[in-house]
């Protein structure tokens, strides 16, 4: 039986205690949802935590004014709580100044703020070096403004384990290399990108470095000065967090120099209609009525995150992918994709069911409660690079429980009973 | 009604879409993709009298769009485009839950889709496809 | 008093009966802030009605999954959830289609969208007409995409009641005019802009029709065909739901030839490294996870104001209007600008205080619970033509009521004997 | 705390803003604007011996920002530019609630506008000008 290998593999004593229970009551949710409620689509977005829920709650309906310019009591105080938002983002991400967070509408909005505002300086024939691996919002951006330019596109091919081959670079990156963007951790397979020597490729020849770390923030806060990144971006709604916001975390001597991207108020330092000159950084990138409430919840889900204990919630994960990956291999015809080991790796796992479609199987699962992502994930590229059309993903929070997993394992051995 | 979703039918009539031919000389052919997911059918059909002659397609995707495919495929031999577009309107309003039943039986297999908005479109695939096929035609 | 002279002007059979009370109870705020809370900042942004709070909290602590992919129940009926608020800001706009209306992060974003793809047709020399009346957010971002390709930008100047000034739309338009792009309602003056006689000028030309219709949104239902434009931009936290989303409505059969803005997951029909082809509209406009809980309290805000009494509201909020214009006029020094009567006006009064900083009124008012807006509101072009540098501004929303006026105008007699 | 914040002390204090006056031969002229608000100083500083030996200014703002400025202008001649920029601490220190009472006394009377943080800027406004037009004579 695929569960009991599984346990057997993931010793009750690896991880340090964890309070799941307790974890598990600060997410709205599961209680509403009932205890058949398997959900493992984490990397499309998480579940929102009790304090960003109050925080957004609070904000929208008992105290709400716009942020920036008003200065009553209730604008005062929604401008704080905005950039109280903002340092802890900041804090978050380890970065050394909270101005140096721009609060987005997300991922994909930060990473077309990047994508925009590092093209605005390349020249036809300047490269940009992106990877196969990456989700389509750290792919089309980068194509938009680059046609704009003439700048080329390359991109890091996969090692055998769908991981960043990284022994490439030194073929890929040269003095034309003005950008490398790339991601924190593939949102298919669950690689963590070794930063550390792209940071190095990237120094070597003075190209920027841009890192999508969407799928990577949710497991434990990071240091943005320690991974040498020039710009980071991240998710609220996968950080817990609410719908509707994200940040662009952007080095602050980089910042001063870029052009903005949208236009609009607050963005700007004198507007005529001849001509526009803009306020300094992070509000030369924050056009318009920012989403307040989101940028609060996702910045109560920050400070609520930085105070747990992560080295228990890592160990707890990684028991989890490994309980998930040894009941996929145990199951015939079922294939997980990407690194074989827990090494560098997120909790996400994807995987084909021989001769299954991906969204029947996700279908059949959701029978049993088991919340799973069938598809192409927006990354059509790493899945045309390993000979897939789609996959069907799992992936785990902080909460998840081995039920999950159970659930899903046993979901998956009838449909491979059923369809394969 | 996930469950239903996957009855006997459905799992056996897609299973028939492996056997499905492409025609060598059709009078038209349309390829339709599913933007959102990706899955995508290939349509062949060959006319006389104004009247479908003979219908072959090649169909990637799920258990459902197969299924729709294969019932198209059988049941559109001999049926005019008139015919045929009153069997796509009545499995459209089949998945809205409108009207009567549908113009030919075997599409009331799809009637547990009715729920699962986000695979309407799985089963509607191929049937857009001979939409597209009937336009272009007329367009002659 | 200004108060007794202003409720004469505005006698109580004026208005078909309004249910204030039971109207006030609808917005949450409203209890938690007390009697001593007079919000008269509805232009920057508008209080949460119950129906868009319970939306947004719904979504978010109970049934969160992402949306356009996923099949499970969950993910499905949050993406149903998601197509019913489109379709609701749809009905609210008197669109044909629900696919016309593209979901955003608000106003900005939406002018953001509008101004770049627009502008990718234009040619060096072709021209944008806007005018001096316009938010920043309808200025900045034509002069982005303008500056891209080499489009002109021309404004319509100001009339003696700083409306915009239609008789010199002959001299300003012509063949080259390629885009039309004005608001609805200005945010400083509150006048509303005669939109049939632009819609006139654009189609002799065959220029398209963008309209800023953020502070016109929240006044009651639309009809953009009857408007005959071909672009509507509108913010949902104005429209009594939450920060974070706004919309973008574009004519079906313009959006399909239009390219895409920003760039991600959901927007794409095929994406390689070398080359993507995007999806339909209004998918393409939609990169990345929505709003989804900002986007569905914006449609259950919209279905909610579908259903209101507007005659009713339209003369309660007119009549507080003539209340505030005459209790403004009463008052020494002080200065109302835009249009002198009710015709063709947003309930929103700007003013200025002869010999006071715009935000020592506001501050000073704070005092009393009463919150208005200081400053230049986005719109210096205004300003300038005004010979102004800011004004105070009080925007009038359905649930203000006769006390929130006087107060203000208390406060402000008070302002004007201590500072002026 | 709105009341306090318009107490007679910063009400009269700015009312001398209108008195001000440019100086007509300054070592260093700067001109600072508050981005959010569009309130705007221009900054004059004439020198000797190391020391500020006359201030000017134009100041187009809301009373904190006069009020500021006036404090500015009347205690900044005879200091060293090391004086001052204590004195532009001991500011920023007295609006976050830090450390112990301000360089100069007037500028306790900015302790209201602590629980303000959107005004702020108003006070630090002349304050800037003030740090600006220092690093630009320190540059020479
Ligand atoms: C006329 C007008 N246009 C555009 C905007 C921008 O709206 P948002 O800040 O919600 O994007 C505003 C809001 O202040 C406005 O009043
Ligand atoms: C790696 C990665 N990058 C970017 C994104 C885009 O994030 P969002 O949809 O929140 O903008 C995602 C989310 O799916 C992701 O997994």
């Amino acid at each position: 039986m695929s569960r009991a290998r599984a346990s057997e593999l993931a010793p009750p004593n690896a991880a340090p205690r964890l309070d799941l229970a307790g974890l598990k009551g600060e997410f709205p949710i599961f209680e509403a949802q009932g205890p058949r409620f398997h959900y493992l689509d984490n990397a499309a977005t998480g579940q929102i935590c009790r304090a960003a829920a109050a925080a957004l709650v609070d904000f929208e309906t008992r105290a709400r004014a716009n942020v920036k310019r008003g200065v009553y009591r209730l604008a005062d105080e929604a401008t704080q709580a905005f950039e109280e938002a903002r340092a802890r983002i900041a804090a978050y991400l380890g970065a050394r100044e909270a101005r140096e967070v721009v609060i987005t509408s997300g991922t994909t909005h930060a990473l077309n703020i990047a994508a925009h505002t590092l093209c605005a300086r390349l020249r036809p024939g300047d490269e940009i070096l992106l990877s196969l691996a990456e989700h389509h919002a750290n792919i089309v951006p980068w194509q938009l403004a680059a046609a704009r330019v003439g700048a080329v596109i390359r991109a890091i091919p996969l090692d055998a384990e769908a991981r960043l081959d990284l022994d490439r670079l030194t073929d890929l990156v040269s003095r034309k290399t003005k950008v490398i963007a790339v991601t924190h951790c593939s949102n298919v397979t669950g690689a963590l990108t070794d930063l550390g020597r792209i940071r190095e490729a990237a120094q070597a020849v003075g190209a920027l470095f841009v890192v999508d770390g969407a799928q990577r923030a949710p497991h434990g806060p990071l240091d943005v000065q320690a991974m040498g990144c020039d710009l980071y971006a991240l998710s609220g709604h996968k950080l817990f967090g609410a719908t509707g916001a994200g940040a662009l975390w952007i080095r602050a001597e980089l910042a001063e120099e870029l052009p903005p991207f949208l236009g609009g108020g607050e963005m700007i330092r004198r507007v005529t209609i001849e001509r526009t000159s803009f306020a300094p950084a992070p509000h030369r990138f924050e056009a318009g009525t920012p989403p307040i409430g989101p940028a609060l919840a996702m910045g109560a889900a920050a400070a609520w995150l930085a105070g747990l204990d992560w080295q228990a919630i890592h160990a707890h994960e990684l028991a989890l992918t490994e309980r998930l990956l040894a009941g996929l291999r145990a199951i015939r015809g079922v294939r997980p994709i990407g690194p074989e080991g827990l090494q560098a790796r997120a909790p996400l796992v994807s995987f084909v069911v021989e001769g299954v479609h991906p969204h029947d199987v996700c279908q059949l699962l959701d029978m049993r409660g088991v919340c799973t992502r069938g598809g192409h994930h927006c990354a059509q590229p790493l899945h045309e690079a390993l000979g897939l059309e789609a996959s069907v993903r799992a992936s785990i929070a902080l909460y998840n429980e081995a039920e999950d997993v159970d659930a899903l394992l046993e979901g998956l051995e009838d449909v491979v009973r059923r369809l394969a | 009604m996930s469950a239903e979703l996957y009855d006997r039918a459905i799992v056996e009539t897609a299973k028939a879409s492996a056997e499905a031919q492409r025609l060598s000389a059709p009078d038209v052919t349309v390829e339709e993709d599913n933007p959102l997911c990706g899955d995508r059918i290939a349509l062949d059909l060959a006319m006389a009298d104004g009247r479908i002659a003979a219908v072959g397609h090649r169909t990637r995707g799920c258990l459902l769009t197969r299924a729709a495919a294969v019932v198209l495929a059988r049941r559109a031999p001999g049926a005019d485009p008139a015919e045929l577009r009153s069997a796509i309107a009545s499995l459209r309003d089949l998945l809205e839950g409108r009207n009567g039943p549908p113009a030919w039986p075997e599409l009331s297999m799809f009637e547990p889709v009715r729920a699962v908005r986000s695979r309407h479109d799985c089963v509607l695939l191929p049937f857009r496809a001979l939409e597209e096929a009937l336009d272009r035609l007329e367009e002659r």
